[in-house]
């Protein structure tokens, strides 16, 4: 029970943090974003008793993605134009 | 008569798909290329998430080994410890899935990231409409 | 009798830290710039993060499960303890460093020592 | 030795500090201007996160679960050190 509680909290605010991404102009915020998101799906991992895929998704979601896109934004511009 | 439990079931499964939907919308109307890529790890992680949903039960206890850590007879389990497993334990074979999934998806986003640096390199911008000439 | 003592030190402690963390995060967000912001994050760190794991690792030394559960919980928790009590504050240092350097924000003093070297080519930070 | 049922009074007093905790962080993260901010905020989030992962293995009498606490806690430096660099070496403009 209260674990199904704290599942639909990180859940409710993996959508907040996906929302924002969308209408973000700043790209670098929108990485640090996207690890806000991880973190909050590595919750739900943890509380849908699935502890074997915790170990490679901390690794590669939270931790190459965002150094691999922060590596690759270097080459041309920050900011999103409209 | 529907309880707490699987109101917030449906919630869960519900907010899930509507994140999926969003990151969609975000890669279909969006210009920047890094920013396109972001959004599509979203849907993969989304993705991730429902599977393992989908093995969950309502009640387990225990993620996918034997509790205790013994079987008294390792070959030809009896049908009580099979049953007794069975309730206690939530389903493994999403999991196993997922863990390929997770390794693919890693040596896929290595490959786009390279190609949207070269492509950065040979045009000089990440914004879609420079690289196909519509917008100076 | 010293399982009692070790329980009620752990749950204390984690209490303590459980408070000390609802109050670092009112304050990171009531704040109102970056450099006052690096305040409120040494609280949620070493008062929210680095008390509770030590609570949580006596509590779990004071229960009545298998001694292998009991083992691995503890020290994982005084593993990451002492992770945390070593790179959070190495990591708030160099953010703010970089963030001072670069400009990302500028902030509202009267006097700028920092500046002032740098401008005049000294001794950098 | 306790009992766990001492434990089990307990717990959901500890969830619920640590989580109204978690959300205050996370509206700091949503509601930001600035980048460092932000890094700040992820911070301290990844530390409550690792509190409320020991509270799950404790809950559920698992050590299975326990499992990315260690790589969580190596995550904080990364990101400051990536973004640190990024800001550093002029990329910011």
């Amino acid at each position: 029970m209260i674990t199904l509680i704290i599942g639909a909290i990180a859940v409710t605010l993996a959508l907040v943090s996906a929302i924002l991404i969308v209408n973000e102009k700043d790209v670098l915020k929108a990485i640090v974003l996207a690890g806000v998101e991880s973190v909050f799906f590595a919750i739900a991992l943890a509380i849908f008793l699935a502890p074997d895929l915790l170990i490679a998704y901390i690794a590669i979601g939270l931790g190459l993605n965002s150094l691999l896109f922060i590596y690759a934004l270097k080459r041309g511009e920050r900011y999103e134009e409209e | 008569m529907i309880s707490l439990d699987g109101l917030l079931w449906y919630y869960i499964v519900v907010a899930i798909l509507f994140t999926i939907t969003c990151a969609l919308y975000g890669i279909a109307t969006r210009p920047h290329i890094i920013k396109k890529l972001v959004l599509l790890t979203i849907v993969s992680d989304a993705v991730y998430v429902l599977l393992v949903l989908m093995g969950y039960r309502i009640g387990a206890t225990n993620p996918p080994v034997v509790p205790g850590g013994v079987l008294e007879n390792p070959v030809f389990p009896s049908h009580k410890t099979i049953v007794e497993f069975m309730h206690k334990v939530v389903d493994p074979v999403p999991q196993v899935l997922i863990v390929t999934a997770i390794v693919i998806g890693l040596a896929q986003f290595v490959f786009l990231v390279t190609i949207s640096m070269h492509l950065a390199k040979s045009t000089g911008s990440f914004d879609i409409r420079r690289i196909e000439g519509e917008k100076e | 009798m010293i399982d009692w003592i070790l329980f009620y030190l752990g749950l204390a402690l984690t209490l303590l830290g459980g408070a000390m963390d609802l109050i670092a995060s009112i304050g990171f967000f009531r704040f109102k710039d970056f450099y006052m912001r690096l305040h409120a994050a040494t609280i949620g760190a070493i008062g929210g993060g680095f008390y509770p794991l030590i609570g949580l690792a006596l509590i779990a030394l004071s229960l009545n499960l298998d001694v292998y559960i009991k083992a691995y919980i503890s020290g994982v928790c005084v593993i990451a303890a002492a992770l945390i009590a070593l790179t959070a504050p190495a990591g708030s240092h160099i953010l703010a460093r970089a963030t001072h350097r670069s400009g990302e924000v500028v902030p509202k003093v009267i006097v700028d020592r920092i500046k002032e070297d740098m401008e005049k080519g000294g001794n950098e930070p | 030795m306790v009992s766990y049922s001492v434990l089990e009074g307990v717990l959901p007093i500890l969830f619920g500090l640590f989580t109204l905790a978690m959300i205050i962080y996370s509206l700091r993260v949503f509601t930001s201007k600035s980048v460092s901010d932000m890094v700040l905020a992820v911070d301290a989030l990844t530390i409550d996160l690792i509190i409320i992962f020991v509270l799950i293995g404790l809950y559920y009498r698992s050590p299975y679960l326990l499992i990315g606490v260690i790589p969580l806690a190596a995550w904080i430096l990364i990101l400051d050190i990536v973004v640190s660099r990024y800001l550093s070496k002029g990329g910011g403009k």
